[in-house]
């Protein structure tokens, strides 16, 4: 019906028109705002179209179509675009979640125009955002249809350079200088490893050739020798895991995605850190076509040890949106996790559970952008709404926010992997193959797949303790502060938008036998048909894993659930129950009103468990108490702190950080909101990268 | 199975989890009461409390949201449905396929969430502790309980509860497999802990500062908290259910036919008592660990479930 | 663990039934006095089998106290009348008031009553809780509980012995048939 | 009259000289003196810090109606050398104002408080001047224990209502820090206080009691009621110490009365209050198990108090032994000596096979070990009494450091132990139960015979005594001045309560949430007696 070279070259098109007309509105009035949500929408709605056509397309192997090749665009090498079953994957990814960012950013970012009883205070340019905003989507789809190395780096490159101009769009603010410094840093120290993983990938005799493409990359990988087979992996585990927020390359994370504006921390959190999953698969599934098993041994150990990390993280952090991005890091993990348990599987020769573990963690990435971008578009009703992050004053918000609530927590409830919603089938799958490993023969690998398990169900305890946290603190009981007691619900289209992940969020839960098969078809492509036995099988509404060995109907446990609840409701009625209810004082023991200061506090929530591992926080205790005259007994001034300890940045990035702040400083040059120097930072960055590249 | 005998078996399910729940209560409770030297309350006591709960008005806090009111309903129709899942005195659930003892173990943790919530909910500083400290020993039960079910199914091959009771219940010689007794040493513990049970929380103590379950429900009245109450009863019967039919899967019905469905409720009634007993024995020689202790009981049986898979590989 | 074994065997069961009921019992039996002669039926019927109560310091000295806690001992064991103790105003259906009502309780102990749900009692126990007792006439008393709630029940007493709690608790709920078996 | 024969009367009448007027020794043992208010801070601080004498009362007494001034009365009590002084200062109605002793000796700050709070007079530079007795809502210039105070509601007074006013609590600063109120109604059966935990989750930071709630103007009903009715209202103190504090302010008006009580009673008197220490250290012991949800010790702790309790009712008539002890003597006598003490043997080997169970249970004695520790030096700082006193190394026992009733006539051992903590408050109290049997046994094999009660006479007008007895919580002290026409004029109640409430607040720092009930049953203070 469509042809998809037509629908790139469109959506290429409504990106880069979109980027010129909202450069030329006016930079803060509302057409700037609406033109630049309508061409992401349609941007988004095209790159929909063309995951529609990969995913459908009924083709043996990969299903790979060379798009578009364009000469002479560039002036070094040729650039061109291919689609297969992976990257239409990827492009659904960024469609679904895309779509609704765009059109939350539209009544969001007005936050950034300035007050008329405040003139310029807070004026930040629209336009710039807009350009930035839709370059960053488009080099993001580009990204994964990308099939030369050169295309894939400079995208890369380009997409990571459109980031870092959002992340820093509140310049103003020091903190997100030096986050955004931060960032930058990392992700040229990923993209400095993907480089030269690249040029070793291309064998002996075409070393530094960035001309080639993946098909004949494909072909010199078989010929690398095993070292230089490995090598190539670690470097691209390292480039792609920074970028996904592995630990210890996760550092940048929970600085980047607070200081963005909210839009851009969901896209960031929900879609481009999938890309370093994207581009992990890309190479190890595809260009390496597989490799020993300690790959995915490394991958799974490591993923592990980032959910834990990130997920114990999450717990002690009190700003909202860092508690979100810890949460990404821990996320990130998990997939991680399910592709390393892919690997282990597909190098010990059972592709059914190679297959059942790489769609549990593609439908994890699906997932993960649904929810986490929902998470972040609460997180930023409540900033917009409130001015504040630090959950230490929210509170009471569901009384003043009830829609935005009520998203929030279907995000919350979807994330912690309970049942009906999308993240529990994504979990129960990956569990699954975890469980179903047993079919394996090697021993070491079962220790290894038994950590991991240990690590996920460890995680998944955690992650609803974090965001009971979360949503309790931030959105029930009283607020701790003005702001917060003054808070008013989000606009009409932020509103629409959570509304939609969230239904959506439910219908991946429930309906996801429809979409299992996609990625079960995605999985066979690259791991070849099932063996020893069947990994998945989805029949009608059900799903099976192993043979005979675990099966579940989400739909069928949806509908369960609300037959029981009206049973019960009917039941209970019949039965005459008093249904009279009366408003009262919270109860506070007699002779007290509540009030905010006796409410539970997130430090408070988490401190159990930070007690419990303090082994790993190393919290330092500091009570200072102040006594007047000689008896030390009458207290004047008691004051507390407990912070953790923050482990990679303190031991391993202490050095580095001071540089950094040394480089922030510097930087800062660079950042004073002019759109030329920033245009003449990325050109020089660029030609630098072609430079190189040259071959 | 037809669809008659499937739907009378899950009615069947539906009725015993929600009449005998309130009597494994006050069987727990004589007994305790005996071993202190008293009577105890008569055997229809938690009936009775259930009956007038459900008379009286609810009062709810000023504070408290939806999520307050909500909460005691999820918590009941989570219990219904996982009532579906859990082998009772037959291993011939209709819906067994639906879902198997991961999505029971995902639903006790759907209604814990949004009981913590809920805690949190009226503002009160005792809910907060309750939500605190539920969620600390529930994030630290639960890999417990998912390397427990994986030692299971290793040694059943499956986790559809249905088909593990079946092949257990085929071949005792699997219930002697080391990986099976240290799975039950594992589940033992978590089952204490996800109930609320001595050592690990005193579900009778008036102490407000010490109450984990408590705490939370201290905001409830009339029909929610009855509901409440009620869901933690039938979660009480459910771990019990589990544990004694998962480990001890004697008597369990696999047939459809009426003298095998006498003999395992008989067997299963027989069961439950057993258990009962233990519990009240052990809260009668126990008392409350510290909550920081907690932990380290969790990391045991932690321990003792990473050892049940251990030992499945290497022996 | 064989100690204790051997201890709960020693011990037995010590839970002693109560006395004969009065034959000639009256509304006007000095035991207990129902204010407006009898809670409602209703209330006696749904409260009767399942009575949980919420006890209020208003300003007793603790002997009362000590005396409602002895009911939970083995020997008076009122749980089996399901007579209950609970934590939270929320739980309970009575509220069971000691002492004269002091100034600075009387909000609490009107909070407390706000706080429980309908339909409720309000027992008063000992002397003092009746009309502030021996210390009647203090800048620091309010009075009796009545002063602050509806009273439905007074048992008298300086102390009331475990005994008198649990018999007038049994009068006024309708369950004391005082067949000499251990449960009525 | 030049006095002799008192170990404090040289070295203070060497350092002060004439700045001590009107010395006497009224009683034995006694020492007394008017000072200045001006030279408060220099004879207090010299009995404390240099004789290393504690404080163990200060009161304000309103002479107005007979001399136009309020006075303070300091009394030290010396357990060393078995001996007491106390000095009175004046304190003008027209600018009623005193030196705090605060920043020197602890405990004085908060007698001063009371002193404040029920008579107005203010102490100058006390480091926390918050209201005790008058909650937030009372009045600014309503003292309740001026004599011409009167009453709420009958007119001379406007009346007051509670309407929720807010209290000052102290605010720790930090990230997260908040505040768990608990109180004043609990969720078991304590006696109401307010507790207000400023927490980091589960670790307290710090911890400050609001009491007073049960304040029901005790000290001014001795004024008022007739001195027969002042007999039944020292019973109602505190319930669960009847006899102990009956029994102080008995033996304060046969001090004031001159009455010498016979022997037999006074060995009576000795066993009685023995007796009330048993069931009350064995309701405890019960309960601090209990607390732990160790529920079978709390059903064995209800069992063993029920039967003592039992037979007090057999002995007395009452279960609390009221109307026993009377001005003069005591009402009850026991005639079957041999049944109590076969009885009593019975009893004391039952609790020591519960014990045993006790100390087998390993989570029991986990849970006590380190909890709530109240170290030495505090004890000693906050002149903390009784078992809490003597579980943190206070060598301290009325008993025997001023004996009165019999206690001259017995043996006993006083345990003393160092570590402060939870289990040794228990321990203390187990090994007390040892001596209070081995005392009644002692004491039943030596009782004298003779009457039970001597004549007592009308009161003298405006004669001071004073009289302690450790109760079963710790030293108890009655100071009572008679008025005219067999009245009261002023008493001033001390349970040990008042000075141990703010050793829970230390104690329980930087220990948990769930650890406070278990800390603060450890204690076992009574609210009725401190509020009053």
């Amino acid at each position: 019906m469509f042809d998809a070279t037509l629908v790139l070259i469109v959506l290429v098109a409504i990106h880069l028109a979109g980027a010129v007309a909202v450069y030329l509105t006016r930079q803060e009035s509302l057409l700037t705002r609406q033109l630049n949500g309508i061409f992401g929408i349609a941007g988004g709605v095209m790159a929909l179209i063309l995951a529609l056509i990969g995913l459908q397309r009924n083709l043996p192997g990969s299903g790979s179509t060379v798009l578009l090749s364009l000469e002479g665009v560039m002036p070094f090498a040729p650039l061109e675009f291919t689609l297969d079953r992976l990257s239409s994957f990827f492009l659904l990814l960024i469609a679904v979640v895309g779509i609704p960012v765009s059109l939350y950013s539209i009544d969001y970012m007005r936050e950034y125009v300035s007050h008329p009883d405040q003139p310029g205070a807070h004026a930040y340019n629209l336009g710039l955002f807009g350009v930035a905003y839709q370059i960053f989507i488009l080099s993001m789809i580009l990204v994964v249809l990308a099939s030369t190395t050169f295309t894939f780096l400079f995208l890369w490159e380009l997409m990571a350079l459109a980031s870092y101009f959002l992340v820093v769009f509140e310049h103003r603010h020091r903190d997100t200088q030096e986050a955004g410094t931060l960032y930058l840093i990392m992700t040229h120290l990923g993209f400095v490893a993907l480089f030269i993983g690249f040029m070793l990938l291309s064998g002996p005799a075409l070393v530094g050739n960035t001309t080639l493409s993946f098909s004949e990359l494909r072909i010199s990988a078989l010929a690398l020798p095993s070292t230089q087979r490995d090598i190539v992996f670690l470097l691209m585990f390292i480039g792609f895991g920074s970028k996904a927020g592995m630990i210890p390359f996760h550092v940048w994370l929970p600085q980047a995605h607070p200081a963005a504006p909210s839009p851009v921390s969901a896209l960031m959190s929900g879609v481009m850190i999938k890309l370093g999953i994207y581009g992990l698969l890309r190479i190890t599934l595809d260009l390496l076509g597989g490799g020993p098993g300690w790959w995915g041994g490394l991958i799974l150990v490591v993923g592990g040890a980032s959910a834990l990390y990130g997920i114990l993280y999450a717990l002690v952090d009190h700003n909202l949106k860092r508690l979100l991005a810890y949460s990404s890091v821990e996320n990130a993990g998990i997939i991680l996790l399910a592709s390393g348990a892919a690997l282990v599987f597909w190098s010990a020769g059972n592709t059914a559970l190679a297959t059942l573990a790489l769609v549990g963690a593609l439908y994890h990435i699906l997932n993960h952008g649904v929810f986490k971008s929902l998470l972040f578009m609460g997180a930023g009703a409540v900033l917009q709404s409130t001015h504040t992050l630090d959950m230490e004053s929210l509170g009471g918000l569901i009384k003043r926010m009830p829609w935005t609530a009520l998203f929030f927590l279907v995000g919350s409830v979807s994330i912690a992997a309970l049942p009906p919603f999308n993240g529990f089938v994504g979990e129960w799958i990956i569990l699954q193959s975890l469980l179903l490993s047993l079919a394996l023969p090697s021993q070491g690998a079962h220790i290894f797949l038994t950590l991991g398990l240990g690590a996920l169900a460890l995680t998944g305890g955690l992650v609803a303790a974090a965001f009971v946290k979360a949503f309790g603190i931030s959105f029930l009981a009283l607020p701790r502060s003005a702001q917060a007691d003054q808070a008013t619900e989000a606009p009409r289209l932020m509103r629409w938008a959570m509304g939609i992940n969230a239904v959506l969020c439910l219908l991946l839960g429930l309906l996801a036998t429809l979409l299992l098969p996609a990625l079960q078809g995605i999985s066979r492509a690259y791991l070849g048909p099932d063996q020893p036995t069947v990994g998945l099988a989805i029949s009608g509404l059900e799903v099976r894993t192993g043979t005979d060995f675990g099966s579940l109907s989400p739909l069928l446990l949806g509908i369960l659930l609300a037959l029981l609840a009206l049973i019960a409701l009917w039941g209970l009625r019949l039965a005459g129950i008093n249904e009279l209810t009366r408003r009262s004082m919270t109860w506070a023991c007699g002779r007290f009103t509540l009030s905010p200061r006796m409410e539970y506090t997130a430090t408070a929530f988490a401190n159990p468990l930070k007690r419990i591992f303090a082994f790993l926080y190393q919290p330092v205790r500091a009570l200072t108490i102040e006594t007047p005259g000689a008896s030390p007994h009458f207290a004047q001034d008691i004051s507390y702190r407990n912070p953790v300890r923050l482990w990679f940045e303190e031991y391993l990035y202490g050095p580095v950080a001071r540089g950094i702040v040394w480089l922030a400083r510097r930087a800062s040059l660079v950042q004073h909101g002019s759109l030329h120097l920033y245009l003449t930072y990325i050109l020089s960055i660029l030609v630098i990268l072609l430079v190189l590249t040259r071959g | 199975m037809d669809y008659v005998a499937k739907f009378l078996i899950a009615v069947v399910q539906l009725l015993i989890v929600l009449g005998a729940s309130p009597v494994l209560v006050s069987l727990i409770r004589r007994l305790k009461a005996r071993l202190q030297g008293r009577l105890g309350p008569p055997w229809f006591q938690p009936y009775y409390d259930l009956a007038k709960y459900f008379q009286k008005e609810s009062v709810v806090s000023e504070t408290a949201s939806w999520i307050f009111n909500f909460t005691p309903y999820l918590q009941f129709v989570c219990m219904l449905l996982i009532a579906l899942f859990v082998p009772f005195y037959t291993a011939m659930l209709p819906l067994d396929a639906t879902g198997g003892i991961i999505v029971i173990m995902y639903f006790f943790l759907l209604s814990t969430f949004f009981l913590a919530l809920s805690g949190l909910d009226t503002g009160s500083a005792f809910g907060g502790m309750g939500s605190s400290r539920e969620m600390t020993i529930a994030a630290l039960a639960e890999p417990t309980i998912i390397l427990a079910v994986f030692s299971i199914s290793l040694v059943a091959n499956s986790t559809n509860i249905s088909t593990i009771i079946l092949r257990l219940g085929s071949d005792y010689g699997l219930l002697f497999n080391p990986t099976h007794l240290l799975a039950f040493a594992a589940f033992v513990i978590v089952t204490i802990a996800e109930t609320g049970r001595l050592p690990v929380d005193n579900p009778t103590t008036h102490l407000e500062l010490t109450m984990i379950h408590e705490a939370m429900i201290l905001e409830y009245s009339g029909r929610h908290l009855a509901l409440v109450e009620w869901s933690a009863w039938m979660k009480l019967f459910l771990f019990l259910s589990l544990l004694t039919n998962l480990f001890f899967p004697w008597g369990v019905a696999t047939s459809l036919d009426l003298l095998s469905f006498v003999a395992g409720l008989v067997i299963f009634a027989v069961k439950l008592t057993l258990a009962a007993g233990a519990i009240a024995f052990m809260e009668t020689i126990l008392a409350k660990v510290r909550i920081f202790r907690v932990p380290e009981l969790l990391a045991g049986s932690f321990a003792i479930a990473l050892l049940a898979i251990i030992s499945f590989y290497v022996l | 663990m064989w100690d204790m074994i051997r201890k709960i065997r020693q011990v037995g069961i010590l839970t002693e039934p109560l006395p004969p009921f009065p034959a000639e019992y009256t509304q006007q039996d000095p035991q207990v006095e129902l204010v407006g002669g009898e809670l409602q039926q209703r209330t006696r019927i749904l409260l009767g089998r399942s009575l949980h109560i919420r006890q209020v310091d208003a300003g007793s000295d603790n002997a009362a106290e000590l005396e409602i806690i002895a009911l939970g001992n083995p020997y008076y064991d009122m749980e089996r009348f399901g007579l209950h103790i609970v934590a939270s105003p929320r739980h309970a259906d009575c509220l069971m008031v000691t002492g004269p009502v002091t100034r600075n309780m009387a909000l609490p102990l009107l909070r407390t009553y706000e706080a429980t749900p309908d339909p409720k009692i309000v027992v008063a126990v000992g002397d003092a809780a009746r009309d502030g007792g021996i210390f009647r006439g203090s800048y620091a008393i309010i009075g009796g509980v009545d002063q602050v709630v509806p009273v439905d029940l007074y048992i008298p007493g300086d102390p009331p012995t475990p005994l008198e709690l649990l018999t007038g608790m049994l009068i006024a709920l309708d369950r004391y048939r005082g067949k000499s078996s251990r449960r009525e | 009259m030049n006095p002799t024969g008192h170990p404090h009367l040289d070295s203070l009448l060497a350092q002060f000289g004439d700045r001590l007027q009107q010395v006497t020794i009224p009683y034995p043992a006694e020492l007394h003196f008017r000072i200045a208010r001006e030279d408060i801070l220099d004879v207090a601080g010299y009995l404390y810090q240099d004789l290393k004498v504690p404080l163990d009362l200060l009161l304000a007494v309103d002479q107005r109606p007979q001399r136009g001034i309020f006075e303070l009365v300091y009394l030290f009590g010396d357990r060393l050398r078995h001996a007491h002084t106390s000095f009175t200062v004046p304190v003008p109605a027209e600018d009623p104002v005193f030196p705090s002793l605060a920043g020197k000796i602890f405990v004085a700050g908060r007698y001063e408080q009371e002193v404040w709070d029920m008579f107005g007079l203010v102490p100058q530079q006390h480091p926390d001047l918050r209201r005790l007795v008058r909650h937030a809502y009372w009045p600014e210039d309503y003292y309740p224990l001026r004599k011409d105070a009167g009453t709420p509601g009958d007119g001379t007074v406007p009346d007051f209502k509670d309407e929720g006013q807010p209290f000052r609590f102290q605010r720790v600063e930090g990230e997260g820090i908040f505040e768990i109120p608990v109180g004043p109604v609990h969720a078991g059966i304590i006696e109401p206080g307010h507790f207000r935990f400023s927490v980091e989750g589960e670790t307290i930071i710090n911890l400050e009691s609001r009491l007073w709630w049960v304040h029901k103007g005790i000290e001014k009903l001795f004024e008022t009621l007739p001195l027969r009715q002042t007999v039944k209202l020292a019973e109602r103190i505190s319930g669960d110490t009847s006899f102990s504090h009956c029994l102080a302010y008995c033996q304060a008006l046969e001090k004031v009365a001159g009455v010498e009580v016979p022997l037999r009673a006074r060995y009576l008197r000795t066993i009685y209050a023995e007796m009330e220490r048993l069931y009350n250290h064995i309701h405890d012991i019960g309960f601090i198990a209990q607390d732990t949800g160790f529920m079978w010790a709390g059903a064995q702790g209800g069992r063993l108090r029920e039967q003592l309790v039992r037979l007090n009712a057999q002995l007395t008539g009452s279960r609390f032994l009221r109307d026993v002890c009377l001005p003069g003597g005591v009402t009850r006598d026991i005639s079957d000596v041999v049944h109590l003490a076969l009885v009593l043997a019975d009893w004391l080997k039952d609790f020591h096979e519960v014990l045993q169970v006790l100390r087998s249970n390993t989570i029991f004695l986990d849970r006590m070990q380190d909890t709530g520790i109240l170290f030495p030096q505090r004890a000693e700082d906050l002149q903390v009494l009784g078992y809490a006193a003597r579980a943190s190394g206070q060598n301290r026992d009325t008993r025997r450091d001023h004996p009165y009733a019999a206690y001259d006539f017995l043996e006993f051992d006083v345990p003393v132990f160092e570590k402060g903590d939870v289990q040794a408050r228990f321990e203390v109290r187990v090994e007390e139960i040892r001596q209070s049997v081995r005392l009644i046994h002692a004491a039943l094999g030596k009782l004298p015979a003779g009457p039970l009660m001597a004549p007592f006479p009308d009161l003298p007008e405006n004669k001071v005594a004073f009289s302690q007895v450790e109760g079963w919580r710790g030293t108890i002290t009655h100071w009572v001045q008679s008025g005219s026409q067999n009245q009261i004029y002023r008493c001033k109640v001390k349970d040990p309560s008042f000075v141990n409430w703010p050793a829970i607040n230390l104690a329980i720092r930087t220990n948990i949430v769930p650890d406070f009930p278990l800390t603060n049953k450890s204690f076992d203070l009574s609210y009725s007696g401190n509020d009053l």
